[in-house]
């Protein structure tokens, strides 16, 4: 008998190659998503204005990919949850690793959808900018943002990256509580929103840290935290589960 | 050394219990049968081994650490089961590659030639597959990993009867040339007897026998003829099965160990001695009863 | 010891008897090198801790030694070895218990004798 | 617009729906794809949106609308000038020259009688727009008739020269002005995306949303020394140059 010696990394990255081709078929769920979204962007503006006084109305229809993004922070939800259930779990069970191994390569994962939808969905203000420009007259298109200068292209896609870290790793939490015991899925809501002064005041403070920060370094650094400490918590909470029953 | 090390081994499900104070230690390359009616805890003892639950008290040791949740076992273990998942975007051919590079005694050139012998679609998707090619699958799986230790659970649910004896022969073959540790459960011996040196009977989650299938073989023996001289021959001895049939005539089941030195006065006095086949016996070792499910009938 | 009393032998009993066979009809003559457990593990399908049993069984009647390193060996009279042992046990416990059931038939001593010659003959006319 | 809201939340409880019950629809429809043909899509689907890129950037030059700051010199003129406008007279101002002020139309008829009567149309009846009159030195038999419009925004987006002029006309002594009807103007303007605008501060906002101007047109005649005026009942928006009351 040959005794294999393996170290956590080579498991973890070896589980990571296989969930990322287990998992590509995903991508298909989050373009379906964008699409839709941008069919809503385009056709019902996100923000109107409207003045005029009896002989003039003038509409400012204002377009942004602001719903894409939107929509594929809610598709990085249902897969950082569904990562987290057990019918999903049962695919880490023929390979070799440990639960650790197989959260840091639903992290690894995790982390490459947020770069995959951050990119895409970023880049939908693009194709929402290219739609317009051959659908539209371009005496009413205003130049302004309609040039869309790209270090602000590349701006929004780190930041877009950057929530979804941060939402993959809080819904991955909350995915990993609901699998230790399905009460914390009932009672962390009613701890946080069960009085509406504490709900609101919880609600004003993550606000204001996170999308309050107009310094981006800084920003940068409260998200890697946060999603650190957040992965760090399922990594722990799922490390002492039994799997497969 | 010892591959698997068991001692006061007890799990818990919430107030169930499944595994009751089990001790039993695993050679290093046998091929152990673990055998257990239904619901006798086989399952549940094969996943702590593999690491996958963990004891409830009691010491379990595998490769001389702990099981549960081991980088180590799972490197030098794979448990295979009907109910291994593998992802819809993977076909057969995908994931024979992509579950190799885990596995470092891994054998392609055996698990393609399985793979081509059944004659699988490459393409297929696992979830498609029935019953009995999914374990036919599964186990090219178990054989082609090499692993020091194989956990085979049911491996043969579902498989048509050329199929077990293919596997069979498949393990046998492989285990031949490259020995490891192999633990089958089984609810049925008679199929796998010839292949096991150990069988591991348990029953409600604790410990039957542990023996070779050689002393298995020769551990009791079946008298037949007129009850009142069957019984006075087994008058104060341990029954382990016993039958009426019309006219006086009883059949019992005895250890073989008490009664050796009478099998000429036995033969003499006009009684039938009979070999108890394994799976006989571990259904009369592992009844809850004594008598059979004819005193069901017979009480009323 | 053999419990000998129905045909469902022990396996190891079973390649023990399959090798004084073979011995018996010379496939392997004396002198000459046996199968491994492993080739008898592979033949037949079984566990090579039950074919090493069932070559023990012949070791331990001195139809095979071991030679180190090299494996099992026929020994040079392994087969008039075989022979005289079946005849004597073998053949004994047949004959008891073949007179015993033809006692519980009715058959008596001229008719059973009758039958074995019937028997006799019908295998030197097929060979 | 508000319909539009309720709408387009309708529509994302609905794709959520989507979302959460594909797959299970997937699970029954069993449509499988290997995970080469997946990375296909997703390596596909990227690069072609990484392809826009280049292409928004080299698309031809439109003549798209510049945004413009109400603090804007020129605006901030116009805007003076119209107040003063009402406040002092003469003119003040020459406003073919005013930055900030544009001619919507020119236009000249001869005149057939000796008095000047006008008839204003009910729908621009409403104190928008002035009608300024100057009297020329000479009698040449000629009224001539501009109209003016200064700088309008909405949003920081100038649609001044898009609006169309008041419909004049001259016959047997009266000069018409019709409203050229109501105008709508639709415009398109991108926002940057949530996830930039957080860090570009307040300011761009600001700048967008607080300017809004508008004004009515401003029509000046010109008209022969000897024409008699007759202001009727519009003496509100007509305003004399040469000091004289009607």
């Amino acid at each position: 008998m040959s005794s294999a010696e393996v170290n956590l990394l080579t498991a973890s990255v070896k589980q990571y190659h296989y969930k990322l081709k287990a998992y590509t078929g995903l991508v298909n769920r989050l373009i379906i998503a964008q699409m839709l979204a941008l069919v809503f962007s385009y056709v019902g503006a996100t923000g109107m204005m409207s003045s005029g006084n009896d002989e003039l109305t003038v509409t400012v229809s204002t377009y942004s990919a602001s719903m894409v993004i939107v929509f594929s922070i809610f598709w990085i939800i249902t897969i950082a949850i569904t990562l987290t259930t057990k019918q999903y779990k049962k695919i880490e069970l023929p390979l070799v690793g440990t639960r650790i191994s197989g959260n840091l390569s639903d992290v690894g994962f995790l982390l490459t959808a947020s770069v995959y939808a951050g990119m895409t969905s970023s880049l939908f203000g693009v194709l929402l900018r290219i739609i317009m420009y051959f659908t539209s007259d371009s005496s009413k298109i205003v130049f302004d943002e309609f040039s869309l200068a790209f270090p602000d292209l590349l701006l929004g896609m780190v930041v877009a990256i950057l929530y979804m870290a941060l939402i993959s790793a809080m819904a991955y939490c909350t995915g990993v509580l609901a699998q230790v015991n399905m009460a914390f899925v009932i009672i962390i809501p009613v701890l946080i929103f069960g009085s509406l002064k504490v709900y609101t005041n919880f609600m004003q403070s993550v606000f204001k840290f996170y999308v309050g920060e107009t310094f981006l370094p800084l920003f940068a650094l409260k998200i890697l935290f946060t999603s650190l400490i957040l992965f760090g918590i399922s990594l722990l909470l799922s490390n002492r589960m039994e799997v497969n029953r | 050394m010892g591959v698997i090390q068991c001692e006061d081994l007890t799990k818990f499900y919430g107030k169930i219990k499944a595994i009751d104070h089990l001790s039993f230690k695993i050679e290093e390359n046998k091929i152990t049968g673990l055998i257990g009616r239904n619901g006798s805890g086989k399952t549940t003892l094969l996943k702590m081994i593999a690491g996958y639950l963990k004891p409830t008290s009691g010491e379990l040791n595998v490769f001389s650490g702990k099981p549960f949740n081991s980088l180590a076992v799972s490197a030098n273990s794979i448990f295979i089961d009907d109910t291994m998942t593998f992802p819809d975007s993977l076909t057969l051919s995908d994931i024979l590659t992509e579950v190799a590079p885990f596995y470092a005694n891994w054998n392609s050139s055996l698990a393609n030639g399985l793979f081509d012998y059944y004659s699988f679609n490459p393409q297929q998707p696992h979830s498609n597959l029935s019953k009995g090619t999914k374990s036919t699958f599964n186990s090219i799986l178990g054989i082609a990993s090499r692993c020091p230790l194989t956990i085979l659970d049911e491996p043969t649910t579902g498989m048509d009867s050329a199929v077990r004896k293919d596997f069979y022969r498949a393990l046998l073959k492989d285990y031949l040339e490259y020995p490891r540790t192999i633990i089958i459960s089984s609810h049925l011996l008679s199929e796998i007897e010839e292949l096991l040196e150990d069988i591991l009977l348990i029953n409600q989650g604790a410990k039957c026998l542990h023996l070779s299938v050689m002393e298995l073989k020769e551990l009791a023996v079946g008298i037949r003829g007129n009850a009142q001289v069957v019984l006075s021959f087994v008058e104060g001895k341990e029954i382990l099965y016993q039958e009426d049939f019309t006219k006086g005539s009883l059949y019992v089941v005895i250890r073989r160990n008490l009664i050796e030195q009478q099998f000429e006065l036995i033969k003499q006095s006009g009684l039938e001695l009979f070999p108890v086949s394994t799976d006989d016996l571990c259904i009369y070792l592992t009844a809850n009863t004594k008598g059979g499910i004819g005193d069901v009938f017979s009480r009323g | 010891m053999i419990l000998n009393t129905d045909s469902m032998k022990p396996i190891y009993v079973q390649i023990a008897e399959w090798l004084e066979g073979e011995i018996l009809s010379e496939n392997i003559k004396a002198e000459e090198r046996i199968y491994s457990q492993y080739q008898l593990a592979e033949m037949f399908t079984i566990n090579p801790a039950t074919a090493s049993k069932g070559l023990n069984i012949l070791a331990d009647q001195a139809i095979v030694y071991k030679k180190r390193g090299l494996g099992m060996f026929v020994s040079p009279n392994a087969k008039q070895f075989i022979l005289s042992k079946r005849r004597g046990q073998i053949l004994g416990q047949m004959i008891k218990e073949l007179v015993m059931e033809a006692n519980r038939l009715d058959v008596s001593e001229s008719e059973l004798n009758k039958m074995i010659e019937n028997v006799r003959k019908e295998n030197e006319e097929e060979t | 617009m508000r319909t539009s809201l309720v709408f387009s939340q309708l529509l994302l409880l609905i794709v959520l729906a989507i979302i959460f019950i594909f797959p299970k629809i997937r699970q029954k429809v069993s449509v499988y794809i290997s995970w080469k043909g997946n990375f296909i899509v997703a390596g596909l689907y990227l690069g072609l949106l990484i392809i826009l890129v280049p292409t928004l950037y080299m698309l031809p030059d439109k003549s798209f609308v510049k945004l413009m700051d109400d603090k804007d010199q020129a605006i901030v003129l116009s805007q003076d000038a119209i107040s003063s406008m009402y406040q002092h007279l003469p003119l003040a101002v020459n406003l073919d020259t005013q930055q900030g002020i544009y001619r919507l139309s020119s236009q000249t008829f001869k005149v057939d009688t000796k008095q000047l009567s006008f008839n204003i149309d009910g729908a621009i009846n409403s104190g928008n727009h002035q009608i300024f009159v100057e009297r020329k030195d000479v009698d040449d038999g000629e009224i001539e008739v501009s109209t003016y419009e200064a700088t309008q925004l909405v949003g920081g987006i100038d649609f001044t020269k898009l609006i169309l002029p008041l419909t004049v006309s001259y016959q047997n002594g009266t000069l018409s002005f019709r409203s050229a009807g109501r105008q709508t103007f639709d415009f398109r303007q991108f926002n940057p995306d949530f996830t930039v605008n957080q860090f570009k501060g307040q300011t761009f906002w600001d700048l967008n949303r607080g300017s809004s101007i508008f004004s009515g047109q401003i029509i000046y005649l010109r008209v022969p020394k000897s024409l008699e005026i007759d202001q009727g009942k519009y003496n509100d928006y007509i305003r004399m140059l040469n000091g004289e009351t009607p």
